[in-house]
């Protein structure tokens, strides 16, 4: 079981970093935010998986901040930084 | 009982400061009861010292290196004195200074920065050391940012970059020499030190780190800016007190850890970068019109002479030691008495300066006093810190570092004459004065005739210095 | 092997085909909109597979009380984020792709 | 243990990458990342080397020095970023404005 | 095989580092550098956890990608209210040989940090040992809680100071531009209803914790400051009874608790934060307690900007 913990962790990562791809080319604001939330959901994936894998019980709570916090962060791009994004010159 | 003196320094202004933060009001009744209970701490620990040698104090009941060390000796003292005198001056001078809604901002921060000032001399963990230099440096930025405007905050962000940046090379290098030695206590790591790479590496990012806050040539392009714009009270300590604390740290770590195996080759570099300073700063100060900017450029210059102590070694750590104490006494009262003709004249071009000098004689006379100390001339404690240099550099034939010395006293000389001729020209401009209160008069010129007194102490000062031998390789 | 030993492993590499299956939407989908549609797979069914997978194995209730909390929070938070994006965005006058 | 030594190179990778952007940017709000990817990278290195002998439970001395970093870090960071946005209102340019001709002659 | 998969896992996560950090500082897109910067935040995260080090997974995971992401986010809003061009950067101050000489010594800098870190002996004497052996005086049974707030709780004394100082100079710094806001809406109304309560609950429930597993009081401080954060985002105001003195006590009440403990621990102790052992544990909850609020409100404050009292007015 291990293995199998380890294996997904490892393949949950690669996929965090071909999500990194949709951060870069946007095009909009939105997109990379969501690309971002992915990040945060798979992270979650990530420790949850490693917490069973190494017997960490605490990685579990570090889980739940990365879930609680990834919202407030969210929230702060629709609430804040989103008003100014689409004006204009957004993609590059 | 023994009080713990040293303990109330650190204490004594971050209360202060907490109940200055939520109680505005009483705040500028504390801050002066408290600079002077500074003053009085560092009476008693001077006297603590003096009869019981170093002063140790494991904080937490725990001792390095699982635990943190407070550590004084007389190169502690010499700093922590000079903490104490320019705070009180500088108090004195801020009470007058700000209106009331800047002075509610001011009086936290400052006894902050007063509390970060005190750690940091009394620290013997290098951990430590930069969480002191971290308060210190945020505290120093946020007073500089404080009258607002383009400069000021121009000046302040540069400062910050330049400050978080040292911070972040020398916690580099204490993360190394953790992981290389395994200790961050000075005196732990100076019996482990070993010439490994990682030492070394150590070395060159807290020296940089350090040099940067420090604002040696060619690291100083952050200070000119930051001093001439922040307000005078804080101009005067960030070139009295601030920059003075990194080169203490850079003093302790270079002779306790990296100086016995550094070798002269970084040593030599130290000194040539001094050099450069010294006829860099010298020359811009000559060139400058603003007044405070001139006296920015001098503090430039001035560092330089600290860093000719390190090919000098152990003969001229001493002569460090006094140029510190005095600098920052003269410099301090410089910077105080053009804030006072800046205030009076409500600018400060130099070539329009000539009424101002002449209405304001006891500014213009600190600023000549002051002068008198940066130049070297005697009897002032600049004499005796550029005199003992010299004599260090004349006894090793240094003939080079000798003349440096002699020209940057000339150089001084030209520039506080630049400023001080218009007191004995004819007034060609007029001007709509603005009334300077007597207190911030006062406070310069004390600190300035104090820079001048210290001259007539060299005797104890150096039997001071000598508490716990911190030149002699032995320290905390 | 038990059988919950199967049964978990076979939830687990679900739950990471869904992940691949969002990160994939995520990548290829044309806009926002459908993008969306595909994080929410990730969100929802990915996590919630792993996490169903994961009690399998888990030591005790509390544990497993945990993983069912963070899989809610997850849930949760996804969905109005997704929601307040979606109005943000066609607010923001952005068309939602029609084929 | 190599992962150890692998990723305190990554640490040293990131302060060298920070400092760069530090020097080649102007944009502030950059600037502040770039001070925060240096600061990163310290730690990085600080708690790699931590676990390098391969014990299960690492130094938790370095722990404790990071997690007094960090909150260094963000208080460093919020003020960075109310100058900033302070100097922008001056300026109308979130950049550093360059000397002006007095100030250097 | 598992310390081969194991092995790649930490070769991926470092690699996304770094590759996450370049990305961020070289983009010229600002927003897409912030959304990489919380990303790199996160990936950081998932790294100390790979470290053993889950007590700093927690503190970055809550400051590093929460608090500072939803700082930047808000600042960058401000920023673009500011000045409307300000997202795409202008190119790079250096340019030729400046630029070439300073790529030039970073890349020496980092092929000198490189070989000072390589050639670290791997026989490893940190203080891992000293810390085990004086675990049970502490008073908590988590080593880093221990070290934080007993053997090195100096340190974390001063620390708390650099927070608040850094508020006293935002607030020495001035109010900036009044926020643009549209009502919040009713899921995001009834989301901030859900979470903020949430939030505090495991805010405390760190705050417990942390005496013997991961977690304590900075943790806790920033998952609190997120509940006061999203309060904020949603439109909520801090009542203005509340602002001025009630406001300044809670701010200062955990480094004034702190200093107080100092005072009397050297005054009945002889030492400066001397914790007896029998009370260790007690005290450093009740300083914990006190630094978390503290460290919630600050932050809380610094994301706000300016005092509360003065931004209503502009």
């Amino acid at each position: 079981m291990q293995t199998l913990f380890l294996t997904l962790a490892l393949f949950l990562v690669l996929n965090l970093g071909a999500g990194m791809w949709r951060v870069l080319r946007g095009p909009t604001a939105a997109d990379r935010m969501l690309a971002a939330q992915l990040f945060g959901t798979t992270a979650v994936a990530i420790l949850l998986l490693l917490a069973e894998a190494t017997g960490g019980a605490a990685l579990r709570d570090v889980a739940l901040v990365f879930a609680l916090l990834a919202a407030v962060t969210a929230v702060a791009f629709v609430r804040r930084a989103w008003l100014y994004t689409e004006d204009g010159n957004d993609s590059e | 009982m023994d009080i713990p003196w040293a303990v109330m320094l650190i204490v004594l202004p971050l209360a202060a400061g907490l109940m200055a933060f939520v109680w505005p009001r009483v705040a500028q009744t504390l801050v002066l009861c408290c600079s002077l209970a500074i003053a009085l701490a560092v009476a008693g620990l001077a006297l603590q010292l003096w009869h019981h040698g170093v002063f140790h104090h494991a904080l937490g009941g725990w001792e390095a290196p699982l635990g943190i060390g407070l550590y004084a000796d007389g190169l502690s003292l010499v700093l922590l004195t000079a903490t104490a005198l320019v705070g009180m001056g500088v108090s004195v001078y801020a009470s007058a200074y700000f209106t009331l809604d800047d002075a509610h901002h001011f009086w936290p921060i400052w006894l902050f920065l007063l509390a970060a000032l005190n750690a940091l001399f009394l620290s013997a963990d290098l951990f430590n050391l930069y969480v002191t230099l971290e308060l210190m440096g945020l505290a120093a930025v946020a007073l500089t940012a404080l009258s607002g405007g383009r400069d000021a905050l121009a000046g302040a962000v540069r400062y910050l970059f330049a400050t978080l940046s040292g911070s972040l090379a020398y916690l580099l290098g204490v993360a190394l020499l953790y992981h290389a030695f395994g200790s961050v206590d000075m005196a732990t790591l100076a019996g482990r030190m070993t010439p490994v790479p990682a030492a070394w590496a150590a070395l060159g990012l807290m020296s940089a780190g350090l040099l940067l806050k420090t604002a040696l040539f060619p690291l100083h392009f952050w200070l000119p800016p930051a001093h001439a714009s922040a307000p005078s009270p804080v101009s005067a300590v960030l070139s009295a007190l601030v920059i003075k604390a990194s080169f203490y740290i850079l003093l302790r770590l270079w002779i306790m850890l990296f100086g016995p195996f550094a070798g002269d080759g970084v040593a030599a570099l130290l000194g040539g970068m001094g050099t450069a300073a010294i006829v860099w700063g010298s020359v811009q100060a000559l060139r400058q019109t603003r007044l405070k900017l001139l006296v920015a450029y001098s503090t430039v210059a001035q560092i330089g002479y600290l860093f000719l102590a390190f090919p000098l070694a152990a003969a001229a750590w001493n002569a460090a030691a006094v140029l510190v104490l005095s600098h920052a006494l003269a410099k301090s009262a410089m910077f105080l008495a053009a804030g006072n003709l800046l205030h009076f004249g409500g600018h400060d071009r130099i070539a329009d300066l000539d009424r101002v000098v002449q209405r304001l004689p006891l500014s213009a006379f600190a600023f000549a006093l002051a002068g008198v100390s940066l130049m070297g001339l005697p009897p002032s404690g600049g004499f005796i810190g550029k005199w003992l240099l010299l004599e260090a550099a004349l006894a090793q034939g240094r003939w080079d570092l000798a003349a440096v010395m002699l020209l940057g006293g000339l150089l001084a000389a030209a520039y506080v004459f630049k400023v001080l001729g218009h007191a004995f020209t004819q007034a060609a401009v007029t001007h709509e004065p603005t009334a300077v209160p007597a207190r911030m008069e006062w406070a310069a010129l004390l600190l300035a005739c104090s820079a001048i007194l210290l001259g007539f102490t060299a005797t104890p000062l150096l039997s001071l210095l000598e508490i716990g031998a911190p030149f002699g390789g032995s320290g905390p | 092997m038990t059988a919950s030993d199967y049964l978990c492993a076979a939830l687990l590499i679900i739950g990471g085909l869904f992940f691949m299956a969002g990160t994939f939407g995520l990548l290829r989908f044309p806009d926002v909109f459908t993008r969306l549609h595909a994080l929410t797979k990730a969100d929802n069914v990915g996590l919630g597979l792993t996490v169903a997978g994961l009690a399998l194995q888990a030591e005790s209730w509390a544990v497993a009380g945990k993983l069912l909390l963070i899989w809610l929070l997850v849930l949760l938070a996804g969905a109005s984020v997704s929601h307040l994006i979606a109005q943000g965005a066609l607010q923001r006058g952005m068309r939602p792709w029609k084929r | 243990m190599s992962a150890a030594f692998f990723y305190a190179l990554a640490g040293a990778g990131l302060f060298s990458i920070g400092l760069h952007a530090l020097l080649a940017h102007r944009h502030l709000l950059r600037k502040i990342l770039a001070i925060n990817v240096m600061g990163s990278g310290v730690f990085l290195v600080l708690a790699a080397m931590a676990t390098r002998n391969g014990i299960a439970i690492p130094d938790p001395v370095p722990h404790a020095m990071i997690i007094t970093g960090i909150v260094v870090a963000v208080a460093a960071t919020a003020l960075a970023l109310v100058l900033m946005l302070k100097l922008t209102a001056e300026t109308g340019q979130a950049v550093l404005p360059g000397r002006k001709k007095e100030d250097n002659p | 095989m598992e310390t081969l998969i194991a092995g790649a896992i930490d070769v991926a996560l470092a690699l996304a580092v770094v590759g996450l950090a370049w990305g961020a500082l070289a983009s010229a897109d600002l927003f897409k550098a912030i959304v990489l910067f919380v990303a790199f935040g996160l990936v950081m995260a998932l790294v100390w956890v790979r470290l053993n080090a889950p007590d700093v997974a927690l503190a970055e995971a809550a400051i590093g990608a929460g608090v500072t992401g939803a700082l930047l986010l808000a600042a960058y809003a401000k920023l673009r209210a500011a000045s409307p061009d300000a997202n795409v950067a202008r190119a790079g101050g250096m340019r030729g040989i400046g630029s070439i000489s300073i790529r030039i010594l970073i890349l020496l800098l980092a092929a000198a940090l490189g070989c000072a870190v390589w050639t670290l002996p791997s026989d490893y004497a940190g203080l891992g040992k000293e810390v085990a052996a004086n675990i049970d005086r502490s008073g908590v049974s988590n080593p880093v809680t221990a070290v934080l707030l007993n053997f090195r709780g100096y340190d974390t004394l001063l620390e708390v100071m650099v927070l608040l100082l850094a508020l006293m100079g935002t607030w020495s710094v001035g109010a900036t531009a009044p926020q643009r806001e549209t009502a919040p809406g009713p899921v995001l109304d009834s989301l901030s209803r859900l979470l903020a309560p949430l939030l505090i609950l495991v805010a405390a429930y760190l705050l417990w914790v942390g005496a013997h597993a991961p977690g304590g009081a900075f943790q806790a401080g920033a998952v609190l400051a997120a509940a006061g954060v999203m309060l904020l985002l949603s439109g909520w105001r801090l009542p203005a009874a509340l602002a001025a003195l009630p406001l300044r006590l809670a701010l200062a009440a955990g480094p004034a608790t702190f200093l107080l403990l100092a005072v009397i621990t050297v005054l009945l102790e002889g030492r400066l934060l001397q914790l007896p052992p029998l009370w260790a544990g007690r005290l450093i909850l009740i300083i914990e307690t006190t630094a978390t609020i503290s460290i919630g409100a600050t932050l809380i404050a610094l994301f706000l900007g300016a005092p509360p009292g003065k931004e209503d007015r502009q």
